[in-house]
């Protein structure tokens, strides 16, 4: 595992890293504010269902798709806004959709759990547990029939790794070697469940050997760290030469679900992982590298939560779905 | 008698038997980390505490091996109460138990049981799709299973005590909106999940409906959340001067069809409401049944008001429209007694 | 005007559908490995020796993907036809079926499709409980899916088609005894399963059933094995003066409830035959259906005749006690005449 | 792997040694007789259904359950009989389920796919492929809650361990340090499809540090080898230090089920593994050491032909289940 920056750079790479952390920052940022924003939304109940955030785990989630194109794709898992917000989903979209607003990205049929809007890659997300590995597969395997060179970032927890549907897909992404990257956030519980209750190894990377495919263990709250990782595997899988494992070691900043005060989490380990904040990682290596001044750094910030702001009052003005829209849909025509 | 919510209820149960036989356990996701949930609604809540972890085992998340693992037990001395956490994901484990848990003891020649509970969470709570499915009727259609659904605290309790005596794989459906855990519900009407519970033992035997409300121009047979709706319903008509019977039939699997014989004798009409999708589901085998034993009874045509075909949508504007509320149960009433 | 088998039909329309749009592609276990079976009816068998082994794709036995990644592909630019070899292994990627694939539309809004096709042999043929069952109901239960069963070589490739052109996902269902791989059941009837097929195309749509044969007294509605055991039952009453019509409805979603409506209006009764379970089959919703909207017209109860509610037995003696049989369609339909 | 018997052995060992190899070479022949003598009958016609043989992998069913207690377990796949022979199923029983008889061991209703008796241990078969795995971990774990020392030994193939029930049920077993000793008789083949088409990695059991457990990749067709793994893994899982994956390379010698010439399989391959008989290999063995004479093989192997056609003769004088049996058993009462 690295665990820190190691590269040199020139003057030239460096102006282009200090453009892409600020933007990765920008992004993680979003991720991290729209899900505060929900939070604090669900509290004042003005939205139904439940919540499932991924709040501290924004570095995983941008650092893997920063580099992907609008024609690659990504599949998620209930945990899917941040994978949506950074594969570009419209804000907008996602707001009204928590709304249960008829603009949602899913018309208000999907709710949060199932946030996708293909025309930007977004697989809706599938809440089944591992689920949507399979369906990964099959996406991978589109887009290698269909002679391009997309890949598909199949995202899924340390908790999902025990399905069965996990085992499947990664077998038949390895003897296919289908364009798929399968990343892991290994955020060390499955809801209540610790990972090592449940699981003999130390990393489920260690997996992939299983299936004859390459894995990788990387620090998860880096977002440059991630994001090379990413830039391998996917490279890899643009040529053809098949899937990859990565785990992102990382951690849930919030609940599993709504109303989930953690009280089955060490509070050492708690505090350890909050430090590691990927925003606070990211941060302090912008101030550091001087990539941007603290102000500007704030700049960034009032205009995403501007953005933010405004998607809310466009999901508030959006009007609802009529009751006879739940009869349509049911049937593509 | 004590005051009890049905998650309450079905924790009594589980610990009553647990204490009296000790090859009971549980097994499934979250049940009892120590800090953690008790299960997805509660129902496991501290019973490591007294039973301990072997005994109330948490597990991987692995649908395929909890089923599985239930029905090896089974049939080697034990009695496990496994559960999902959403009914949703019995599909998951589908094969483990249609075609294992169901089918031993006839492949076996009847050599082997599989005493073994499955819990299961089911109804339609504003999240979407894939965590909202009522799905009693992909399991009544298997045979060898057996399938119950309490809709009182009364009934969990001793449906369940029942089910765990039972020799064969019993699939309980627990309504989410009934566990009660929220308490929210404890006043709404008398059948109020939160109910009188006796303190000395007692089982249900299965195949027993009961009647919630006695009446004369129409018998509804609702289970679960239904029953409730139906009930409002009820009250909704009968100052309309139609007299609704409401029958909840507490199992599927056997299901009390001399109770529902008996009732439209009386009243000659017959509605079945359930929150399953209409298109095969239980109600159809309820209907048909009705159709070809009971059809001189009738005096009209046997209505089915289900959630209608579609998956569940997660907007509360639609999902209410999709599954039966007491409104559109009145309005089938109304109908149903001009046919 | 080609005779052929339905197994052979079924490859043709697959060949047809693959010439015709790049976009099609099959997938499953052993379905055409060099020497191998062409799949466990041979129905794909030789189809590589075309098309490539990249289109027409040999799995691990991994059913959970099959489905997921036919999910997956047809979401994405792709119409996949994959297949299990035995309709009962549907149970292993039941979650992928009736979560993924028959949900996504649903849950995006309408902005995602999902047109594949899933293949699943069904039926008893002294394999024993695990290799038996008719699936059908767990799936026409399903919002989503649309659910086919060919009974002829004519509506085999003409429904596959449609099927496979069809933007959603639709299960099929064909019967082991049916696909006349081994040519045995070729002489057995004029309905034989080797029938004539058209040289040009033709596409049948769903929704459509057909009247198998005409009759006065008695309507059948049967569909696969059973539309021959019904007409087998037929022949024997017609000698004893009881005409009977027979339907098969060819599509279980949709159905085509326009015809047997008619159908009733004329001979006034009404009995189901399904070789799936009777408890939950699908023909509890015909019944429950016709119970609702064409009680008026029928002078008797709707009868079913089904397969009993116990796994499927392994020695013949008992299978064929099992699944109905033409004498015991007979059998019901003479007590009907008398109800 | 170990592809020679490396044990050197003192008189008494010897003789030990002698007994356990001609009780072995015994029941390895009784596998073999009895499913060439079901494939004639089967050719004959006078028995339903269809058949999955293991000729050829007599060693693995014979060498892993040598051992068991009655009291231990087995689980079967859709091809049990060699495994509900070596377990104990009685012969007579046994053969008169094939032929559909109400003395059947499961009185007709499960039929060859469904072999088994559990008064003797053999859980009855499971068809699914990899579907009896999860039930074996519940097998195992009921023996570990009875706090007996009774173990499982769970059979599965090579096409198994690519299903979602294979991945889950290791796992679970792996964390719960469940006595399941994890059998994979690796003829290569699933059906018709090589395992090298639909599997990345050369051994099945390397699959078992994915889940922190031990695996052994041993020669299959050496009930000496077999029963020395067997020995191993067994101890290991009675005194509770957990489950260990077997990897048996062996060979089918007859088709995957009835009508199946193996079109698909090489014919160098198929010449190389016939020529490792586990028959030959135990008989060579014998006769090398002088365990016994050819004679008296000859009447060992006399011995057992007798006892099949008694089963026969029992077989097909029992009596058919009446057609209303099949209305019972559905439920246990
Ligand atoms: C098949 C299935 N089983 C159980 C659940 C309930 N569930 C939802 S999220 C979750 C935990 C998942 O853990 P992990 O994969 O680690 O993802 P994380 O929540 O940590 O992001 C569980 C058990 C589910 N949605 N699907
Ligand atoms: C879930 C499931 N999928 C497919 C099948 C059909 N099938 C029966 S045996 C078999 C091959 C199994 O291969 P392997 O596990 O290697 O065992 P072997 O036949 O070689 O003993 C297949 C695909 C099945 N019985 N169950
Ligand atoms: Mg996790
Ligand atoms: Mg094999």
């Amino acid at each position: 595992m690295k665990t820190e920056n190691e590269l040199v750079l020139s003057k030239a790479d460096k102006n282009k890293a200090a453009a892409r952390l600020l933007e990765m920052y920008e992004q993680m940022f979003l991720l991290r504010s729209y899900e505060e924003k929900i939070y604090f939304l669900f509290l004042e109940g003005v939205m139904p269902g439940t919540i499932h955030q991924s709040q501290g785990q924004e570095a995983c989630a941008v650092g893997m798709l920063f580099d992907l194109r609008k024609e690659d794709y990504m599949t998620s898992t209930h945990r899917p806004a941040g994978h949506c917000l950074a594969k570009g989903v419209s804000l907008d979209s996602m707001m009204a959709e928590m709304f249960a607003k008829s603009t949602g990205c899913c018309k208000g049929k999907g709710g949060a759990m199932h946030t996708g809007d293909i025309s930007v890659g977004a697989i809706p997300a599938i809440a089944i547990t591992a689920g949507g590995m399979p369906v990964a597969v099959g996406v991978g395997l589109s887009c290698k029939m269909r002679r391009t060179d997309n890949v598909v970032v199949c995202f899924f927890g340390d908790g999902a790794s025990n399905e069965g549907a996990f085992h499947e897909a990664m077998n038949a992404a390895a003897i296919w070697k289908l364009p798929v990257v399968f990343v892991c956030e290994n955020n060390f519980y499955g809801a209540s469940t610790h990972i090592k209750l449940v699981t003999n190894i130390e990393n489920i990377a260690d997996r992939a050997s299983a299936y004859g495919m390459p894995g990788e263990v990387v620090e998860g709250n880096d977002v440059e760290l991630v994001n090379e990782a990413a830039t391998r595997a996917i490279a890899r899988a643009r040529k053809g030469e098949g899937p990859t494992i990565i785990e992102l070691k990382t951690y849930r900043r919030c609940g599993h679900s709504r109303n989930d005060a953690c009280a089955y989490r060490d509070k050492v380990e708690e505090k350890e992982w909050y430090a590691k904040d990927p925003l606070i990682i990211s941060k302090n290596r912008i101030l550091e590298e001087k990539y941007a001044t603290a102000e500007e750094l704030e700049q960034i910030e009032k205009r995403v939560l501007q953005r933010i702001e405004d998607a809310v009052e466009y999901a508030k003005n959006s009007p609802d779905p009529k009751p006879e829209d739940a009869l349509e849909h049911v049937y593509a025509v | 008698m004590a005051k009890m919510s049905i998650a309450e209820a079905l924790r009594e149960a589980i610990r009553e038997e647990m204490r009296r036989d000790e090859r009971v356990f549980c097994l499934g996701e979250d049940i009892d980390i120590p800090g953690g949930f008790g299960g997805a609604f509660t129902v496991t809540l501290g019973l490591s505490k007294e039973f301990g972890h072997e005994r109330i085992l948490d597990t991987p998340i692995s649908e395929i091996m909890i089923a599985g693992a239930a029905v090896g037990a089974a049939m080697t001395g034990m009695i496990p109460i496994a559960d999902v956490q959403y009914g949703d994901f019995l599909f998951c484990m589908m094969d483990q138990l249609a075609d294992n848990a169901a089918k031993m003891t006839y492949m076996s020649g009847g050599t082997v049981s599989v005493p073994m509970v499955m819990r299961a969470p089911v109804g339609a709570t504003t999240r979407g799709a894939q965590h909202a499915q009522s799905l009693e009727s992909f399991f009544t259609h298997v045979p060898g299973l057996k399938i119950i659904c309490p809709s009182t605290a009364y009934d969990a309790k001793g449906l369940l005590k029942t089910a765990i005596r039972d020799k064969n794989p019993v699939v309980v459906f627990e309504h989410k909106l009934l566990y009660g855990s929220k308490g929210n519900r404890a006043e709404k009407s008398a059948l109020s999940p939160v109910g009188e519970v006796p303190e000395e033992e007692y089982l249900i035997p299965f195949g027993e409906g009961v009647i919630r409300r006695e009446g004369t121009d129409i018998t509804i047979v609702a289970n679960l959340l239904m029953v409730y709706r139906a009930m409002e319903a009820a009250e909704i008509l009968e100052k309309e001067g139609i007299s609704v019977e409401v029958i909840d039939p507490r199992t599927l699997v056997p299901f009390d069809y001399e109770l529902v014989l008996s009732s439209i004798k009386k009243t000659s009409r017959l509605m079945i409401v359930e929150e399953d999708t209409r298109r095969n589901g239980w109600g159809a085998e309820v209907a048909a049944q009705i159709a070809e034993d009971g059809l001189y009874y009738l005096d009209a045509p046997i209505i089915r008001v289900a959630t209608y075909d579609v998956p569940i949508p997660f907007a509360p504007v639609m999902e209410n429209f999709v599954v039966p509320s007491a409104a559109r149960i009145a309005e089938a009433a109304r109908k149903l007694m001009k046919a």
